[in-house]
């Protein structure tokens, strides 16, 4: 049982990561947070959507580097979350591109 | 079959005789018992697909509706589609087939989450029994594709019908989640992934789409559903939707789902040219890479279902130029496997006859998905029974011969039973003669510009359809003869070898049936699939 | 009972025949390799069958030739089915300008036609041989999809926006009008004639008696929906004068700009609110629920008529 | 294929054969847990694409209905969205720290902040209710009884549709995760986990993250784009 301990310790344990890093995350996800809040109350035009959303994209990959211990993982698993990522963006590049296209013809329709 | 390939006697115990009851069949975690559970389950669903079609063809016998009114008629062929393709074609090869082989190629005792692939058969019973209950409550009448606003003021059992192939989604996710998991961190030690048999490749290919397409069936479904029952917008144009989203999101899954069906088959292929010629498929490496070609490719052609819909001009375009793209690797495929049959040993054993038949009729199935991708033409035959004739070209004289011809060859496997070879083979030429009588009909019915979906149709059409109904009926028997010799082997069959087929791979190593833990020692592996000539390895141009 | 047994259907627009070329060109594609694959495919299984049971087939890997070969042959195919068919699609897809335009509205379970001079047909439509005609579809209710076999022509009626397909037919004669997006029950009855005839006869037709015409019915329902309350020259202020605007690209109030073609007149009058016009307010009701969709097209070619006004085909 | 070669079981493995937790089909620990992981990821994945349906229409409505979106989102409660998105991430805070508890085989300190994450995770929802039941007072729900005085009533009623659409499939989402935190609290009381065994908390601690990612993007996209 103390051999167990000791293999499964070397492939088993993912990072164990210091509390003042999940601390620095927390607080990074609050500011965050606020700063998109308080930026939705200022007229930037394009500008607004463009802060939230990336604000939000920022605040997901912390989320997903340092509490979801990506950044420790394998590459199969980078692979896993880009792959999907990049399906999603794909779906909605294809499906936009057909509404933003529509009346490029100037045919009703086509 | 062939003469039986050094007799080895099977242990006693095996997965079948392991434990009895009931109780350890419901309750198994065996991934062969679950696909067991599945062949059984599918094949109740086919037969009431095909109780559907055989309807569907007998109101088409003559132009009036007369056997049916039309709204019974509306509601046979939707409930044909769905419980063919949701509850027969998607699980098939890799719920049952891929269930049971999955483990054994990879050298593994199980699948990854033996739970979650029992969980999944379940979801797929809950499924089924939801779409069953949709249908004794009378049915739904939106054809298999939904597509609002018929769907949200249709008087039928939307819902119900929708929900049933929600869970069953959930039951594919959980397959291609369990293969992906298990080709990741499953395979025996030399197992190297160009090692891989090209069944398993397949079917890693096929899990793909599984994972990223279901979910948005999933969604796309329930969102129908909200629309439906609780009066949101989503794809009303009333409400401000656009039900030509839905058509997008509904193809975003269903036109990769069509790959779902195919590339087990094509894995199936791989194997039974590979076995029947004795010789390792030729150009491996670009079969194996054209699944994942298919797989990715696949999901970016959804479009060319939507060609008359009011689509934007221009995205037509480039779905059809993609779709003309993703012919390639099915094309590389038949011509690697029909090369494959050059200088080779070939025994012209039941499986092999419904490997050529799926390569002849995959052929002219998948040529006529290029007329269909062909912008110019499709808007002549959208919706016709040239797409009927089609999709049937590939889903039953590809697919179902895929199918039949894999549980033909792993039948003395999984069961330790030989069956009949003769019947085997009276029933491989019965069903290619009845297929086509029933569908190359379809061909030029569908460019005289039959429409589909129609309970009645003109007189000058009638003829083709009675030839059509005339093959179904041969067809339907065909589809009885397996059924018919497959139970009799149980009951009477002489017992298999390990290896009745003198063929290569890790389930021929096993004893047949095999014990429950597949594997007494974890094999090593050390050489290439189809190592039919070991230390000979020569390349020609 | 039919007792016939057709096998090609006949041909009669002006692109018919480019669509049946292309078809017969995809026939060879296919009968060329199903029978070199197919006869592959037996020659092999019978030449190398199995003559012992211990016989095993020639050690053979591949061929990186041959795979470029057949990966890059079918890629040439397919490239030309693509060109040929975008190129007749594109035929298929533009009606010329001055076409003859006709209304068709698709409802639960018929097709309802609106001559340019008023007539009005059911489940019909009778044309002239030699003229463009063009037709703009709508739907009352689901979706449905206007077919016509012989014309090789083909286009949805989707509900929530128009779409429009053209024709040139060659020759006179009667075909088959189907619905061919499936659309519930009658589905398969929704189904008509369509008369083609030669010009004078068509202009013989015609005078047998027309109704108003489109142009005069949406004048009708201008005025007996209050749109004039707002859109008359003279009034000035509360919306925008309609005079001229079709066909033309109109200035959004969030700076951008759309081209006020038959969706956009659509949408102003049933979701007046999603597109607002520059320099005024968000005033105008929505019409959904007041109109149809025959309506709605009569007031778009009223519109459409309005002086300096022109569709653009 | 390895008829003559088949070996012992495969080199190394058998340290940890003894462990309880190991399931028979698994050759070790480590591979076991590294399968659990992947198969947690595989699932995000699909769910990515699930909630990525739902976006796509979000996308589609909100070019159309710009206006509509505005104006609905004026109306959603920015107040309860903020408070809701910070109660999240700091759920999110104590499953992480759930987990770290469980690598260290602090069994105290996961059960507490498990139960605290179920707290915030109640909590979440309750304001939920709150901003639904407004919305019903608001007579904001899409459907035949949908009423709607500023612009654009159909762009706000698509609005309201892909609101409630998406925040219900949330919220259906965070309700499962209570299901399954539950399960792992349980299974901690139990004594179930310890330094070598806590790949349950950890890929439940995934999901629940997961989850919060969603809100991370529904916060913006709902309530703040086109508000001022
Ligand atoms: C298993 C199922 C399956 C498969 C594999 C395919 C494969 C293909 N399908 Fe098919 N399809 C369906 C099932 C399937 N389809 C179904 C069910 C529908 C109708 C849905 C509905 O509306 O209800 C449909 C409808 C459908 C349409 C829409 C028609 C319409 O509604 O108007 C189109 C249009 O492009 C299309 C195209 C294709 C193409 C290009 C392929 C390609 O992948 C085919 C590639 C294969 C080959 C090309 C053959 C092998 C090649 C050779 C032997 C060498 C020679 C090659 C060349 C010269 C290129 N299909
Ligand atoms: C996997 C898919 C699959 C399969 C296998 C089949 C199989 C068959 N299909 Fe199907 N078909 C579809 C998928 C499939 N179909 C789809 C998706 C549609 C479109 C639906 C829509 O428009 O929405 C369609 C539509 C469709 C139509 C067009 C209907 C219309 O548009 O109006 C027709 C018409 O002939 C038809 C006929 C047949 C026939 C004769 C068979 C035959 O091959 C069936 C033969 C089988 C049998 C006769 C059963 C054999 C009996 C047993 C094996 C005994 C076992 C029994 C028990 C254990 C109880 N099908
Ligand atoms: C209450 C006043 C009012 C009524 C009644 C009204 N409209 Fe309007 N309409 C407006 C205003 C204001 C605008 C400009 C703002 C906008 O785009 O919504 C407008 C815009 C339009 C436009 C777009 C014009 C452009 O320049 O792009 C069309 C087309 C139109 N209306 C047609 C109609 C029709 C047809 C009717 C009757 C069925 C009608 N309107 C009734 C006030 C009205
Ligand atoms: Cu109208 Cu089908
Ligand atoms: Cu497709």
């Amino acid at each position: 049982m103390e051999h167990a301990h000791e293999n499964a310790g070397h492939h088993t344990h993912g990072h164990i990561a210091p509390l003042s890093m999940y601390y620095a995350v927390f607080g990074a996800l609050m500011v965050g947070t606020a700063i998109t809040v308080a930026v939705a109350y200022v007229d930037l035009g394009f500008v607004n959507t463009a802060v939230a959303l990336g604000i939000a994209v920022t605040k997901a990959t912390l989320v997903i580097l340092y509490f979801m211990h990506v950044r420790w993982a394998s590459r199969l698993t980078w692979v896993v979350i880009v792959g999907s990522l990049f399906w999603l963006i794909l779906m909605f590049v294809i499906a936009m591109t057909d509404y933003l296209s529509r009346g490029w013809m100037g045919v009703p329709g086509r | 079959m062939p003469s039986p390939h050094a007799p080895v006697t099977a242990p006693a115990t095996n997965y079948l005789n392991a434990t009895h009851g009931l109780a350890s069949w419901l309750l198994t975690k065996d991934h062969k018992r679950i696909a067991i559970l599945y062949l059984i389950s599918i094949t109740l669903f086919f037969g009431l697909g095909g109780l559907f079609a055989g309807i569907v063809r007998l109101e088409l016998l003559t132009p009036q509706s007369d056997l049916l009114e039309p709204d019974t008629y509306n509601k046979m062929f939707t409930l044909h589609g769905v419980v063919m393709v949701f509850f027969f074609l998607i699980p098939s090869i890799p719920a049952v087939l891929g269930n049971w082989l999955m483990p054994v190629m990879i050298g593994a005792k199980d699948l990854a989450f033996p739970r979650i692939n029992l969980i999944s058969w379940y979801l797929y019973v809950i499924g089924g029994v939801l779409t069953l209950a949709a249908i004794l409550g009378g049915g739904v009448d939106t054809g298999w594709t939904f597509y609002p606003p018929y769907s949200t003021v249709s008087p039928s059992h939307v819902i119900l019908a929708g929900l049933g192939v929600f869970v069953a989604g959930f039951s594919s996710i959980l397959t291609g989640l369990n293969f992906i998991v298990s080709v990741h961190r499953m395979r025996a030690p030399g197992l190297t992934w160009f090692r891989l048999p090209l069944f398993v490749w397949a079917h890693y290919a096929t899990s793909l789409i599984m994972i990223l397409g279901t979910p948005v069936i999933a969604i796309t479904i329930l969102l129908l559903a909200l629309e439906r029952g609780l009066g949101l917008g989503i794809f009303d144009p009333t409400r401000g939707g656009d039900p030509v989203l839905f058509q997008h999101l509904f193809w975003f899954y269903s036109h990769p789902a069509v790959y779902i069906m195919i590339l087990p088959a094509m894995g199936v292929m791989s194997e039974l040219v590979a076995a029947f010629s004795r010789k390792n498929v030729f150009g491996y490496s670009f079969v194996a890479f054209s699944s994942l070609g298919i797989a990715v490719l696949g999901f970016v052609v959804w479009g060319h279902h939507l060609f008359v819909s009011s689509q934007s001009a221009y995205m037509g375009l480039i779905f059809s130029i993609l779709s003309m793209l993703v012919a390639i690797p099915s094309a590389v495929k038949v011509f690697n496997w029909t090369a494959t049959l050059y200088k080779g040993s070939i025994s012209w054993d039941a499986p092999m006859l419904y490997a050529i038949g799926f390569i002849g009729l995959f052929t002219i199935g998948g040529l006529t998905g290029l007329f269909l991708a062909t912008m110019g033409l499709d808007i002549h035959v959208h919706d016709t029974y040239f797409v009927v004739a089609h999709f049937h070209y590939i889903m039953v004289g590809g697919a179902i011969f895929g199918y039949l011809g894999g549980l033909h060859y792993w039948w003395p496997k999984m069961t330790g039973k030989l069956y009949s070879e003769a019947w085997a083979r009276v029933s491989a030429i019965v069903i290619f003669v009845g297929f086509n009588l029933t569908f190359f009909p379809q061909f030029i019915v569908g460019y005289l510009g039959m429409p589909r979906r129609y309970a009645m149709y003109p007189d000058e059409f009638q003829v083709l359809n009675v030839m059509s109904t005339a093959g179904a009926t041969v067809l339907g028997v065909g589809y009885t003869l397996p059924l018919a010799y497959f139970i009799y082997s149980l009951v009477k069959g002489p017992a298999a070898s390990a290896n009745p087929w003198g063929a290569k791979g890790l389930e021929w190593t096993i004893p047949s049936p095999p014990p429950t833990e597949n594997f007494l020692v974890t094999p090593i592996v050390t050489e290439p699939a189809y190592n039919y000539n070991p230390g000979r390895e020569v390349e020609v141009a | 009972m039919g007792r016939t047994l057709p096998l090609f259907p006949e041909a009669a627009s002006t692109f018919a025949g480019n669509v049946d070329a292309l078809y017969f060109f995809l026939v060879a594609v296919t009968a060329f390799f199903s029978v070199l694959i197919a006869g592959l495919v037996i020659f092999f299984a019978v030449k190398f069958r199995r003559r012992s049971p211990d016989e095993v087939g020639a050690p053979i890997t591949g061929s990186l030739a041959l795979e470029l070969l057949w990966t890059i042959i079918p890629l040439i195919l397919t490239m030309v089915m693509f060109v040929w068919g975008a190129w007749v699609f594109l035929d298929l897809a533009r009606p010329p300008r001055g076409s003859m335009e006709i209304f068709v509205v698709g409802k639960q379970w018929m097709w309802k036609v609106q001559h340019p001079d008023g007539q009005r047909e059911i489940n019909e439509l009778h044309v002239p041989v030699g003229r463009n005609v063009r037709l703009t579809i709508g739907s009352e209710d689901v979706i449905h999809s206007y077919y016509i076999p012989a014309f090789r022509q083909k286009i949805d009626a989707v509900p929530g926006k128009l779409t429009t397909m053209w024709f040139n037919a060659s020759k006179a004669g009667e075909y088959h009008l189907f619905c061919a997006e499936y659309c519930g029950t009658k589905h398969s009855g929704m189904i008509g004639r369509i008369v083609a005839m030669e010009p004078d006869d068509f202009e013989q037709w015609l005078a047998g008696g027309a109704g108003s015409t489109p142009v005069a019915g949406g004048e009708q329902l201008f005025t007996d929906l209050a749109c004039v309350t707002c859109h008359q020259s003279d009034t000035g202020g509360r919306g925008p004068v309609l005079n001229g605007i079709a066909g033309k690209a109109v200035l959004l109030a969030d700076g951008s700009t759309v081209v006020a073609d038959d969706n956009y007149l659509r949408e102003s009058i049933m979701n007046p609110q999603a597109k607002i016009v520059a320099g005024y307010q968000p005033l105008m009701p929505t019409f959904q629920g007041l109109v149809n969709e025959e309506g709605l097209l009569q007031l778009i070619a009223y519109i459409k008529s309005l002086p300096s006004g022109g569709s653009g085909y | 294929m390895p008829d003559a070669n088949q070996a012992a079981v495969h080199g190394g493995a058998h340290v940890d054969i003894h462990n309880p937790n190991l399931q028979h089909h698994f050759n070790d620990m480590a591979q076991q847990q590294e399968a659990s992981t992947l198969g947690m990821w595989v699932f995000l994945a699909t769910e990515i694409m699930f909630f990525g349906g739902m976006f796509l229409c979000y996308i589609l409505y909100r070019y159309w209905y710009h206006d509509g979106f505005v104006a609905g989102s004026h109306h959603l409660d920015l107040f309860w969205g903020a408070l809701n998105t910070v109660i999240l991430i700091v759920s999110s805070l104590t499953m992480a720290f759930a987990v770290r508890s469980a690598q260290l085989g602090n069994r105290r300190g996961l059960m507490v902040n498990l139960i605290l994450t179920m707290g915030l995770g109640a909590a979440f929802l309750g304001i939920k209710a709150i901003e639904y039941s407004a919305k019903f007072r608001d007579k904001v729900i899409p459907g035949r009884h949908f009423e709607w005085h500023e612009v654009d009533p159909i762009g706000a009623q698509a609005f309201f549709s892909i609101y409630f659409a998406m925040t219900g499939m949330h919220a259906l989402h965070m309700v499962v995760g209570l299901g399954i935190m539950s399960v792992i609290l349980f299974m901690s009381w139990r004594g179930r986990f310890n330094e070598t065994y806590y790949t349950p908390v950890e890929i439940s601690g995934l999901y629940w993250h997961f989850v919060d990612i969603v809100w991370i993007f529904l916060f913006p996209l709902l309530y703040l784009l086109g508000r001022h």
